[in-house]
């Protein structure tokens, strides 16, 4: 054991090599950066490598545990891997365009958000609440930056002042309940809170609830949800788009793993109560004050919390199906939410002013092919059939049924009503109203439409033949000592 | 021998035609089409009637021509019937028809576009078309059809002035009018298809006539359903008031629909279901009731008119109210005797009136004509045989057909009121029919000048018809002599007696003897003969000095009467502007303020909450801190239990 | 191609407009009159294409025809099943037809953003016949959703001037419904799962199952909220007059003559036989309703001075009859009903139509705007007029035979009170329809603009006689479509009948009770 | 010699930092004292971890103890960074007047 620590196995290597590929893309175009500026329309095709790389070594890492049972490679870390690489391979897409146009392209952005996806990766794959500590900082720490990373804009500035205070605030929380945990279980492993008799002590409920704190904070669950909307109004819009995936993505499975180990039949009364109540206050909290956003980006921040709420439910149906569920919609909302933030990324022109939806007035028929993707991640933000949005929908609410939880399900679809509200509102915004932007928007660019379209083949082939994302997702869940089938 | 269904086919071709080629192709050929589908019409159905006639008429013949709808257990046949009812309504349906048609040609031909004159004699084909249907269908239903066409094309025609409001108006109103009825007259059928569980005449009458004790329960509201149908059909009170309105119409539509054929339908269909009216002996009393009502409430209006159409209008609803008496007491020959009379010399007294109307230049108040006999001598010989027979001067038709019916409601027993309300209306009847003569035609002229210059008889078209009509009115009753000038004198009420078949249990009363049959015409033609000279003295001799005294001695009355009794107002008062407030105040309060108010409340609320939630988002980092502290303690209390 | 055609029919009939769209797509934007042409094209295909349906419908078949199978989401048991029987035929044919005429109408009257309003639509037919023929509930459900998006698209682009209110409003009202359904649909398919172990979303599997009690009635009410709003049931109505004024002509032929059907059509084809006990329970419910739907809906439409927003509530009355049909629930009303659902989409299709051409030339739907145009358009006046006949049930077209079955079905069913009631009907739509008659057409010209108003254009006119032909062949002929509902009628009821006796075992007596008084015959 | 001390009382110590530094940072308004509130919390887990590592006898709660010194120091260099910048633009770290982001 003593020795574990530091011989590392071939096998642990093969693992860890997903990771390492990042971090060395990141270190990589930094230094180009420093040394070869001349380079730096390479820099986005580097760190789309880069990702590709880890993406292989992911799919390439033989299954199982290793680092003596602290990383983990499954079919959940494979999918889960996969869906989060997908969202950081979009943000670079976004990003190379979104930059040129500010002027502003530098390697940092890139690097740190290949570390943040490292973070995130880590997150994924930890079965040591450390490692997962660690991802997590590294994560917060390269998107505090990224937050901050307009020098020149005030706002920009001060998201970062505000997430950093926020985010380190509810790490410190985050970091005390795997304090409670470590010294209930003896260790750091998530495993060690299987032990027999741990789940009824209060130091280990303390602990679960400070980890639920914590990691809803990334999840931007109300009401730990109020950084959200300030950090993604002032935030570059392609960091914005994979913070608003990856991170809640990667928390979600966190918790659900701790959930997992710490109640093996299933969720305590009390627990169930309070993990419900965060479902509702959120998808309610969310839907409603969404529909008074004026800002794109806001807009969209409610409405990730809103959704947020949704994927907690199934945290709170909890089970296979219902991790199963949480995956689909989880995929659902990447893609929805991907595409609606590469959308505002490309319909807005000048990011040293806000995005207030008024100003995509009429875009619908300039900017067609942007405005056509942005309404259709919208419906199926909104859950409208034939949409990916909708099969999320379906399967949560599956779920809810079969468990049992009609009150939650009800509140639910109610709740997407209410969201139908501003998302059609933004959809007759760009169609149905005269444009007020004096000159037509600048045409498309490449990696745009192909960030765009990558969205909507997504959007598509899921809502209507999600068979197979189904079948993976009920064998990624499988991973999870979860109660059911 | 040709089918039935080619009668009624031959006008709907000549409407189609008209209809969609006639205004590029001219007023000759619409001419042609339209008066030759008419007459052909006449003849198809001529060449059924004489070998139908000739064969004695007693069984009734039904060419089915296929189903019509199928749904459960309700199945119409498409067919037609010729039996002795429909075939007298046939006959004269056709002749009268053809012979406004070809009086329309002289009437509408100066004064009308291509475009108008197309629409005047497609919607005259169209008509006849749906008079036939009416007349010949074999099931309640197809005569509804028939039933309904009719009042559609009275709509058309009588709107057909459409850039007129006034006459826009009055084909709505009749139309409407119309529906009130047929809204009975469908609750009738749907009690008809629950009892008998078919709407063919055929199966109806005959399980009713065989067996009624079975059935008689339920008949007296469906006579009751049917009978108003009738009343919006045929102008009864209280649903007559569209049928002087209709008047703004042209002249011949007022002979053809609204005097001849249309408005008589009603009477044909209670005598077509007589079966079942005569088991339902209460049903009956309302019809005589209504019917003896609106002969002297009518009467009495048509006294007080100045427009010489008006008062033909008024007196054609008496003399509906007159056919219905007839029906209601148990006389439905004389009933339908009166129908086909009628049919002759108020069709007659309308040509006249139009005749006139032509010849003044449009003008309808008597007060401005006078002492046209010598210029219009046809229209006024004509007019004059017309306007003794309605009044009931022996031996023209209208004598024995109102005989016919004063002796049916004398035979009816009882306190012998009808007879005397009958009676009474025969003498008003003569009396302002002479005043109108009188007006019209004696005295001097009280027209303008050039009015007077251009004074001249109707071309033959015009006149022709009219000494054809005024010949039937003369001779039409002939027909129907009553029982006193022999056993079978009365070749009508042998032709008509299978129409109304014996009912098992239900034994008919004996007639009249000889004496009081004598009697009784003494009295109406001395009662008749009074109202003529009275109403000769006032007017053409006594230049209307007589009648204005009597009108000063009561104003009040007078234009009480002049106004039509004021029921349209009422009308207006009870349901038109109630209806119009009605109808406001749901869509203004239900649907704007209430359901709507509730729902964009609603909205509201939600968007409200968001706007106020909103602001939680302070902006200051703390607030964050402290909320995300909150959070945590809160769900600490839910997970330790506290709540 | 040929056994595409032969055994995929209603997949080709489904699918084939949307391929048209996704030709159109790749259309240069600027080709606006290629695609106002080819969505025609396409249209007039589908028509072309739904009429072997017709010939080839098996009369005497019970149970559904033209049936195809596929699995879709196995895990879920969910699958591409679809098939026709004599109610989902009239109401396809309906579509077929009414769809090209509104585009042929569209031809020379929509100008801005050509390409996407031919898109909107062949997606909107794709929906509709979709909604139709399947036979899946998650099948029928992402149908019915998907027919939103693009009539929310033609209210809110091509629309009036309140369009997007108009947009917005339909678009929730019918959301707030079918969300609900949506969970019941949910819920239905856990209990077969839970009751047979398998996971399926077929209708005829789900059928075998029975809800009473509370169960049956929640549920049976998430479905006929979902229906009523669609219909509309009277409180739930006042979607439809916006949607049906500010949408554009053609959009009001689709949502008039089709979309409103879906409701009673989904009322038939699901609520009804998967909860048979609780719809007849509240049947009565639903009569009441229709009757006052009817009343009301006369009512207001007499108060209306817009043209568009009088036919709109015009329909509203009409379709509380179809209610009251459906609710009476006796052959002849079902049968009458679904007529007059085929009869409505013909009438009101045609009026909405001929207000457009007027609108088109004069740019105003207020009534007071017109006066004594017959003179000046007389076509168009004709057409207009046989149009109301038929929508005012004049016998010889074919509204009649509709209200006549309606009413009289109704009759003869325990509650007779309702066909009297609706009978007034009768009276009133002559009422409200003639006065709109006079005020627009006759009387004299009060508005000189309106001496200048050109008369109906050939391609306005062909499209309108398309519906006169078919109103006079249904007035004359109704058999040929009684004939193709009559044996579907049956068997809904046999099987509604069947499935009480089991309902009836299964719940506790006082619901036989309850049941027993049973308002259907 | 921590052995000697009992647990419990590290952990009440390590429970009073957190509390402390939980008060500080929700009541100070100067970015910087806020966040030094905030590394005391983290320095009071830290001290939770070894009295729990030292009780347990691992040498795992050490470890964990400079992996979380490590990442307190990154969050400082990147915090401080953040505050300079955003002084640039407001010329003030106190987060009262900091709110440019709202609503």
């Amino acid at each position: 054991m003593s020795t574990s620590l530091i011989l590392l196995t071939h096998a642990d290597w093969l693992s860890i090599l997903p990771e390492v590929s990042l971090a060395a893309a990141g270190c990589l175009i930094l230094l180009l950066e420093a040394f070869l500026p001349s380079l730096r329309r390479w820099f986005a095709t580097l760190a789309l490598a880069g990702v590709a790389a880890s993406l292989y070594f992911l799919m390439a890492a033989p299954p199982g545990a290793t680092f003596d049972g602290r990383f983990e490679t499954s079919p959940l870390t494979w999918l889960m891997g996969l869906f989060l690489g997908g969202s950081a391979a979009v943000a670079i897409l976004v990003a190379k365009p979104y930059l040129e146009r500010t002027r502003d392209e530098r390697g940092e952005f890139y690097a740190l958000l290949l570390w943040g996806h490292l973070g995130v990766s880590l997150m994924i794959r930890g079965l040591d609440l450390l490692i997962v500590f660690i991802g997590l900082e590294t994560l917060s720490l390269s998107f505090y930056v990224l937050a901050a990373y307009f020098r020149g804009i005030e706002a920009s500035s001060e998201a970062g002042l505000k997430y950093f205070l926020t985010g380190a605030f509810a790490s410190a929380f985050t970091l005390y309940g795997i304090v409670l945990l470590f010294g209930a279980s003896g260790s750091t492993r998530i495993a060690g809170l299987a032990q027999e008799g741990l789940a009824g002590r209060p130091a280990v409920i303390l602990g679960v609830l400070l980890l639920l704190v914590g990691f809803g904070f990334k999840m931007s669950l109300a009401p730990f949800h109020a950084w959200a909307p300030d950090v993604y109004q002032g935030m570059p819009t392609p960091a914005v788009l994979y913070l608003s995936i990856a991170p809640k993505g990667a928390s979600v499975l966190v918790l659900f793993r701790v959930l997992a180990a710490t109640f093996q039949p299933g969720l305590p009364d009390r627990f169930h109560a309070a993990v419900a109540a965060l479902a509702v206050l959120s998808m309610t909290l969310g839907n409603v004050v969404a529909l008074a956003q004026r800002d794109a980006k806001r807009l969209l921040a409610y409405s990730g919390i809103a959704h947020m709420g949704y994927v907690t439910i199934a945290l709170a149906v909890f089970g296979r199906e219902a991790l199963a569920a949480a995956i689909v919609y989880f995929f659902a909302y990447l893609v929805s939410n991907a595409g609606a933030f590469a959308a505002v990324s490309a319909l807005y022109r000048d990011e040293t002013k806000p995005h207030p939806v008024a100003m995509l007035a009429g875009e619908g028929r300039r900017a067609r092919f942007a405005s056509a993707v942005f309404a259709l991640c919208l419906f199926s933000l909104a859950g409208i059939p034939a949409t990916a949005g909708f099969i999320g929908k379906f399967f949560i609410f599956k779920a809810a049924l079969e468990r049992g939880m009609y009150a939650l399900a009800i509140i639910g679809v109610l709740n997407s009503l209410v969201s139908i509200g501003y998302y059609l509102k933004v959809v007759y915004i760009l169609y149905m109203r005269d444009p007020i932007e004096p000159e037509a928007p600048p045409p498309l660019a490449f990696a745009d439409w192909l960030a765009l379209s990558i969205c909507a083949a997504g959007i598509f082939a899921f809502g209507v033949f999600p068979a197979s994302l189904w079948r993976l997702a009920r064998s990624a869940a499988a991973t999870l000592p979860l109660p059911g089938p | 021998m040709i089918a039935l269904w080619v009668i009624p086919v031959i006008p709907l071709v000549g409407f189609a035609l008209n209809g969609l080629l006639g205004t590029r192709l001219g007023k000759g050929f619409v001419s042609a089409v339209g008066v030759g589908s008419a007459g052909l019409a006449t003849l198809a159905a001529y060449s059924r009637l004489i070998p139908y006639l000739s064969s004695g008429g007693g069984t009734p013949v039904i060419e089915p021509y296929g189903s019509w709808i199928v749904a459960g257990s309700l199945s119409i046949d498409l067919s037609f019937r010729l039996d002795p009812l429909s075939a007298l309504m046939l006959s004269f349906v056709t002749f009268v028809g053809f012979l406004i048609h070809v009086y329309s040609v002289g009437y509408m031909h100066h004064d009308e576009t291509d475009a108008g004159y197309a629409r005047y004699f497609a919607y005259l084909n169209l008509f006849l078309f749906a008079m036939l249907v009416l007349v010949l269908a074999e099931t309640f239903l197809l005569m509804f059809v028939g039933w309904e066409g009719v009042g559609l094309c009275s709509y058309l025609l009588v709107g057909y002035y459409y850039d007129r409001e006034y006459a826009a108006a009055a084909g709505k109103k009749a139309f409407v009018v119309n529906r009130i009825g047929d809204f009975g007259f469908l609750l009738g059928m749907f009690g008809l298809f629950t009892t008998f569980g078919s709407l063919s005449y055929s199966e109806v009458f005959g399980k009713a006539a065989s067996n009624p004790a079975l059935y008689q329960p339920a008949l007296t509201l469906i006579c009751l359903c049917l009978f108003v149908g009738a009343v919006g059909k045929s102008a009864q009170v209280p649903l007559y008031v569209w049928l002087p309105d209709a008047m703004a119409g042209p002249t011949p539509v007022s002979a053809l629909i609204h005097a001849a054929t249309m408005v008589t339908a009603g009477v044909y269909m209670v005598t077509r279901c007589n079966v079942l009216f005569r088991l339902a002996p209460e049903a009956m009393a309302v019809v005589a009731g209504i019917g003896a009502f609106t002969a002297i409430f009518a009467g009495t209006i048509a006294v007080a008119q100045n427009d010489i159409k008006k008062v033909l209008a008024y007196s054609t609803v008496s003399q509906l109210g007159y056919m219905f008496l007839a029906c209601g007491v148990g006389a439905y020959v004389a009933g339908m005797f009166h129908v086909m009379t009628h049919a002759f010399f108020k069709a007659c007294l309308f040509l006249g009136s139009g005749s006139v109307i032509h010849a003044m230049g449009g003008e309808q108040d008597m007060r401005k004509m006078g002492g046209l006999k010598s210029k219009l001598p046809i229209t006024f010989w004509t007019f004059l045989v017309a306007t003794l027979a309605i009044a009931g001067i022996p031996p023209l038709a209208g004598f024995f057909s109102k005989d016919a019916i004063l002796a049916g409601a004398f035979e009816a027993g009882g306190l012998r009121i009808l007879w005397a309300v009958g009676l009474f209306t025969a003498g008003l009847t003569a009396f302002y029919m002479f005043r109108l003569v009188s007006l019209t035609f004696f005295g001097r002229f009280r027209g303008t000048p050039d009015q007077e210059h251009h004074l001249h008889e109707s071309p033959p078209s015009m006149t022709l018809p009219l000494i054809v009509l005024a010949i039937l009115s003369v001779v039409g009753g002939w027909v129907g002599l009553p029982a006193v000038f022999g056993e079978n004198a009365n070749v009508f009420a042998r032709f008509l007696a299978p129409v109304l078949p014996g009912l098992k249990g239900v034994e008919e009363h004996a007639a009249l003897p000889h004496a009081t049959e004598w009697a009784l015409m003494a009295v109406s033609v001395l009662v008749a003969a009074a109202g003529l000279l009275l109403a000769w003295s006032w007017y053409a001799r006594g230049e209307g000095r007589t009648p204005a005294r009597i009108a000063a001695a009561s104003p009040g009355v007078y234009a009480l009467v002049a106004d039509k009794f004021r029921i349209d107002e009422l009308y207006g008062v009870l349901f038109v502007k109630p209806f119009y407030w009605l109808s406001r105040t749901l869509w203004k309060v239900v649907d704007v303020l209430l359901i709507d108010g509730v729902l964009n409340a609603g909205a509201f609320v939600v968007e409200l909450t968001g706007d106020l939630l909103r602001f939680l988002q302070t902006g200051n980092v703390r607030n964050y801190a402290l909320t995300f502290l909150l959070g945590l303690v809160a769900l600490l209390l839910v997970v330790a239990g506290w709540i | 191609m040929k056994t595409l055609l032969a055994e995929h029919l209603l997949t080709v009939l489904v699918f084939l407009p949307t391929a048209g769209a996704i030709l159109l797509l790749l259309l240069p934007r600027s080709a606006a009159g290629v695609a106002k042409v080819g969505a025609l094209t396409v249209a007039t295909l589908e028509c072309v294409l739904s009429l072997p349906l017709w010939w080839h419908f098996d009369t005497a078949l019970r149970g559904f025809q033209f049936r195809e199978a596929a699995p879709w989401i196995q895990p879920l048991g969910i699958s591409y099943l679809l098939g026709i029987d004599g109610i989902s035929l009239v109401l396809i044919l309906l579509t077929t037809i009414l769809t090209p005429v509104s585009l042929l109408f569209s031809l020379t009257h929509v100008e801005k953003e050509v390409r996407g309003f031919s898109i909107a639509f062949l997606i909107l037919e794709t929906g509709v016949i979709g909604t139709l023929v399947a036979l899946d509930l998650a099948l029928f459900y992402v149908f019915w959703e998907v027919m939103l998006v693009p009539m929310y698209f033609i209210i809110g682009i091509w629309g009036g001037n309140r369009r997007i209110y108009a947009a917005m409003k339909f678009f929730l009202f019918t959301m707030a419904g079918s969300l609900l359904m949506f969970l019941a649909i949910l819920y239905v398919a856990i209990k077969h799962h839970a009751a047979t172990g398998v996971w399926s979303f077929a209708l005829e599997d789900l059928y075998r199952l029975t809800f009473t009690g509370t169960t049956a009635v929640v549920l049976f009410a998430a479905f006929a909220l979902a229906f009523a709003i669609k219909v509309p049931v009277f409180p739930l109505h006042t979607w439809l007059p916006d949607a049906h004024t500010e949408a554009p002509t053609a959009g009001s032929i689709i949502l008039a003559g089709i979309l409103l059907k879906l409701g009673v059509y989904g009322y038939l084809r699901f609520a009804l036989p998967l909860f048979p006990g609780t719809a007849l329970r509240y049947a009565p419910w639903l009569g009441v309703l229709g009757v006052i739907g009817v009343v009301y809906g006369a009512l207001v439409a007499f108060a209306q001075h817009d043209m568009k927003r009088l036919v709109a509530y015009s329909s509203v009355s009409h379709l509380g009859l179809v209610v009251i049909g459906v609710g009476a629930f006796t052959t002849i009303s079902l049968q009458g009903s679904i007529l007059q659902m085929v009869n409505h989409g013909l009438s009101t299709g045609a009026l909405f139509l001929l207000v457009g051409v007027l609108y088109e030339r004069r740019h105003t739907r207020e009534i007071s705007a017109y006066g004594g145009v017959a003179g000046i358009v007389p076509v168009t006046t004709a057409l207009f007029l046989v149009a109301t006949l038929s929508s005012i049930g004049l016998p010889g077209l074919n509204g009649f035979v509709g209200e006549f079955l309606i009413l009289l079905g109704t009759w003869t069913s325990p509650h007779r009170w309702w066909s009297v009631a609706a009978a007034t009907g009768v009276i009133l739509s002559a009422i409200y329809m003639l006065t709109l008659v006079q005020r627009v057409f006759w009387n004299p010209v009060t508005h000189e603009e309106n001496r200048r108003l050109t008369d109906i254009r050939w391609s306005e006119l062909v499209a309108a006689s398309v519906l006169v032909v078919l109103m006079v062949w249904i007035g004359v002929r109704p058999n040929d479509v009684l004939d193709r509902l009559r044996v579907s009628v049956d068997a809904l009821q046999q099987a509604v009948a069947n499935k009480q006796l089991v309902e009836a075992q299964v719940s506790n007596p006082p619901e036989i009770a309850k049941g027993a008084k049973g308002e259907a015959p | 010699m921590i052995g000697t001390i009992p647990l419990s009382e590290v952990l009440i110590v390590s429970g009073a930092l957190f509390c402390i530094g939980l008060c500080g940072a929700l009541l100070r308004r100067n970015a910087i004292q806020i966040f030094l509130s905030i590394e005391l919390m983290m320095n009071s887990a830290n001290l939770a971890i070894l009295g729990y590592g030292a009780s347990l006898g691992t040498r795992e709660g050490q470890i964990v103890v400079f992996f979380v010194i490590a990442i307190a120091a990154a969050e400082a260099a990147v915090g401080l960074a953040i505050f300079v910048a955003l002084f640039r633009h407001t010329e003030t770290i106190d987060v009262n007047r900091i709110n440019l982001l709202k609503w």
